[in-house]
């Protein structure tokens, strides 16, 4: 089949391109441990994957070149105009989607191989590694491929709740999982193993693994609430990764196996500190629902207890502060107010203010989405100060602004034992001399629980869209200065 | 090669990864989960040979679909973590 | 296992070890050049072969002394690494 | 070959009980990175490499099981015996000698290859790379071997300084070089690629190569001093791992590739770990001298500014303190004087004194030397404190004992530029309110050059032996309390 350009060469020549671009892609990730370096690790990791590409368009035989351009030029544009066109609150579901077009492929490739390794002609046996590896790839890739789509359209707010609940779905995920597992198996059987069963009978085992893979992944996926989606993707990306590796395995491919083990890993790291810094497990996650926190004593909590406030008054505390903090959070980025903030931010810094940013681990819906925000709005790096290093500053602070964040500065999470949220850490803003709080209602974060920050004497709310509120917060600064 | 040459490899990368990634600050997981994804359409190599080489016209046709998804995951993973990062350096100027 | 196999299992493990071994805290860089060091004893797998099953005399005999002194420089090592870790544990108290 | 006990299980299984093996060497790494879990980690590391030489005792057939045997139980006999009777200050030259016994292993083992694999019927090649790799080893395996034999007999005082000198030895190193390079590619060329010469021809360019590696092993290591034998030796540590890794490619070994290429790492990083703290390149310790500090100006800054103390006088001053930091150096690891350094601490502890110890990364003779003395003899792992956490406090301290030490609190480094140690990092002991210095004499340390801290006003000298001094403190701290 070497017959391409390059096909000339020992076929270690291919091997040591590609592990030229596996050195490329961990010298990527390496680079990512830093801001700094990260732009450039991307840049690595991306010439990494271009010349794995290229030598292997160069090295075999292309029977139909055109169509390989072609499909090649097609898939280039959508993504880079997917990438182009998507704001960047959008980014989660965006993520989401590529993956879930990574683990499609994979399946295709498993399929494909599987096509084409067997002769119509004979019933020659396919060879119980590529059978076991094709039907593994074709499970994690189609579960990926499903599972991200509907986690995409549930962040898009295209997806709606799962009408099945429950027992139920969860029977229903076991059935539909028992039948992927059991095709794969028919098809390890009777071509891998036996070899004796004529094609007609072992190809539709595949896409009948693909079909049940394929709801299994849509049943598991949909009862998930919206909020968690981001610990699924993360899973899903890890799971592709896995998925290419599995491929690599089939076709005994250096590149697939390094490249896609360390997505896995990557991925899966990802969804345990997730999980961690939410003080869940990854089981509750995926099977269970948040604690339900009582909703009638919501209404004791607040009432009578709530100071209201005016962006003109919040610009008066502001006036005679010394030191801010501006705690972003969900809202924030919903409302895509990281600009009106950032201006904020400036604006106070030049009247001589000392301004910073305290971001939680999980503020938002990914982790580092306020950063990413943050970022965009061309806020500084050193600006931006972690849970840990912000705390002990609280008490020296005369104002902290929370625009958009509920759950990360939920004093229940320290004093409520009972609470769904107990022991995930939190901002303690608390602390602070005043604190204003933006958000639109009293209704609460992801995690569905009242928030007793909002009834605290030393707190008053500025109810309003995130973006609104910190524009007319912005106007009444200027107005006095 | 072998399963177990490939088993090693697979140990190595995993045990590489995982030193690698938890070095990755909070703040970068959000460019860090668009770049993995991207490299993750290294399956791409998988779709190029079986797009370009397939013997059978649904293999071909397989292929193609699959070039197609892989190549979106790979352009569109590098691009969007690439805009996040740039961004990430404005911002620390 | 080709040429290129054993190459990338050198480079994986050159970029693992690199990352393991630079989170070692300075504290523990005597135990570590000693267990280290003993790993490197591994070279005592090959003396056995020849030792055990050289065809020729001088291999064998060759073998033998390889094996002993591999066998010295592995129980050595992490004799010596166990000791030194023992006491840092005891002062840890 | 493979008709061990497990002989009749297929090649896979070995190769499965090397990729375990491989992971218990990983394991162990990573567990020593925290001293709670480093003894497990030297554990798992050695649970390692009993799998993998048991695996391969029990796989292959053993021609004479008594020799095999006997031979493990003399090397680990003398192993176990050398590691029990030896004293802590004299770990590194130990660490030195089993390295260069791990080297020379790998040397034999490539020649035992090459001469198992050389029919004497015929004159058949024996493969590019078997020669290759095997010239490699030889080489790399020879210079551990001959190299760690000098620098551990420098270490313990048995092997003086080289007769030859300079240029000289430089012209000398080069030749004996290129001779091992050319009888290596002798090797290879004759047997390797034209397979013509008959045995007799090739057999003894392996053991010139090996004579030419020794002498230029000796010739490397023998001018370097005494002190600079620790960096010496981490380079050989890495250089016996990366022949382990050679052999491993000579005998296609996942676990010596692994496993040496580990071992190669770590070597390295320690190398440079060294050099970077000492503020010097790894060509300047290998090939150039320590630029030598003008004997002359020594007297210059002594002359008139030494105050001289006495057991008695520091007793009264460490009465009224309150902190304070000791510092320990190369002469307490010389004197043996970590016990009664660990007493007076105790004592001073029981009275209420908040004492510390400054440890210097390069304090004494070997990473971390310091650090396993003091834990010897009991001392809290919390109470040693590392440069940079020590530095700061050093303001608030009212004595600081140096004890042995001397270029790790020289102030030259910072404030004389033109000083051979300028840029390395010191302990600033000078900021404490008094500085007692131990010492035998007002001679230089390791780099040769003058210290002014002994010359400060709050300096002042308790001369004598570290282990003397320290228990005369000790007993007259006894008999006042
Ligand atoms: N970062 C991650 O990786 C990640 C992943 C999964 C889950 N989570 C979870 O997500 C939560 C994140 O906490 P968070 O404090 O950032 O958010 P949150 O607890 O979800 O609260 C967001 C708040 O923003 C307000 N809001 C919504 N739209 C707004 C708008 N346009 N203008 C102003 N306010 C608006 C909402 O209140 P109103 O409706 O009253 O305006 C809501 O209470 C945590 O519970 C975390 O566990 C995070
Ligand atoms: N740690 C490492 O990994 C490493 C490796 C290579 C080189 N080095 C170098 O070694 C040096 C270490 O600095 P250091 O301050 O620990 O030691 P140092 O600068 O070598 O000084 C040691 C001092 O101890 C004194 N001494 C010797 N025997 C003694 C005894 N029995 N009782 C009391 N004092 C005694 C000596 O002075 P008297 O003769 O007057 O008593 C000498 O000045 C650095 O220059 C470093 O670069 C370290």
């Amino acid at each position: 089949m070497a017959d391409g350009v390059l096909g000339h060469l020992p076929p270690s020549a291919l091997e040591l391109a590609y592990l030229v671009a596996a050195i490329f892609f961990i010298q990527g990730l390496r680079d990512m441990t830093h801001p700094r370096t990260a732009t450039r690790g991307n840049l690595i990791s991306s010439g990494g994957m271009f010349l794995a590409v290229l030598a292997t368009v160069l090295y075999f035989e292309i029977l139909s070149p055109v169509l390989l351009a072609a499909s090649l030029l097609v898939g280039g544009a959508v993504g880079a105009w997917l990438a182009v066109s998507v704001e960047t609150t959008e980014m989660p579901q965006l993520v989401g989607l590529f993956n879930g077009f990574g683990g499609g492929a994979s399946t295709l490739v498993a399929g494909a191989e599987l096509v084409d390794a067997v002769d119509p002609a004979t019933t020659a046996s396919l060879g119980l590694e590529l059978t076991t590896t094709a039907a593994i790839a074709g499970i994690v890739g189609t579960v990926t491929f499903f599972g991200s789509l509907v986690a995409a359209g549930k962040l898009h707010g295209l997806v709606g709740d799962s009408p099945i609940q429950g027992r139920t779905n969860q029977v229903m995920q076991a059935l539909f999982f028992a039948a992927a597992v059991l095709a794969g198996l028919f098809l390890i059987v009777q071509s891998g193993l036996l070899g004796e069963a004529p094609v007609a009978e072992w190809l539709p085992a595949y896409w009948a693994l693909v079909a049940a893979a394929a709801i299994f992944g849509i049943l598991l996926v949909y009862p998930i609430g919206g909020a968690d989606m981001p610990v699924v993707i993360a899973l899903l990306n890890s799971m592709s990764g896995l998925a290419a590796a599995t491929t690599g395995f089939v076709l005994d491919n250096t590149a697939l196996i390094v490249a896609g083990t360390l997505v896995g890993a990557a991925g899966l790291i990802l969804t345990f500190i997730m999980c961690d810094s939410m003080n869940r497990s990854l089981t509750n996650v995926l099977f269970g629902s948040m604690a339900e926190g009582g909703d009638e004593d919501m209404e004791d909590i607040y009432e009578g207890n709530i100071t209201e406030t005016s962006p003109e008054e919040v610009e008066m505390m502001l006036d005679a502060a010394e030191r801010v903090v501006i705690v972003p959070g969900y809202g924030m980025a919903v409302a895509q107010a990281q600009h009106a903030v950032a201006e904020l931010a400036d604006l106070l810094e030049e009247t001589g203010v000392d301004v910073e940013f305290g971001i939680h681990p999980v503020a938002g819906r990914m982790p580092g989405h306020m950063n990413a925000l943050l970022a965009e709005a061309d806020v500084d790096y050193e600006q931006m100060r972690e849970l840990e290093s912000v705390n002990p500053t609280f008490s020296q602070t005369d104002v902290v602004i929370v625009t958009g964040a509920n759950d990360v500065v939920n004093p229940s999470a320290k004093e409520d034992e009972g609470s769904p949220i107990a022991g995930m850490p939190v901002l303690e803003v608390w602390d602070a001399r005043s604190v204003i709080v933006n958000k639109r209602s009293l209704s609460p974060g992801f995690s569905g629980i009242p928030n007793p920050l909002f009834a605290k004497d030393n707190t008053s709310m500025l109810f309003g869209d995130a973006k609104q509120s910190m524009q007319d917060l912005v106007d009444a600064y200027n107005e006095n200065h | 090669m072998s399963l177990v040459t490939n088993l090693t490899l697979f140990v190595l990368a995993a045990f590489l990864g995982y030193e690698i990634i938890t070095k990755i600050p909070t703040n970068l997981h959000t460019p860090l989960m668009s770049g993995a994804n991207a490299i993750s359409g290294i399956t791409l190599l998988g779709s190029v040979l079986v797009a370009g080489s397939g013997e059978t016209m649904l293999a071909t046709v397989l292929g193609v679909l699959a070039v197609v998804m892989a190549t979106i995951n790979v352009v569109g993973g590098y691009l969007v973590s690439h805009f996040m990062l740039s961004q990430f350096n404005r911002g620390g100027r």
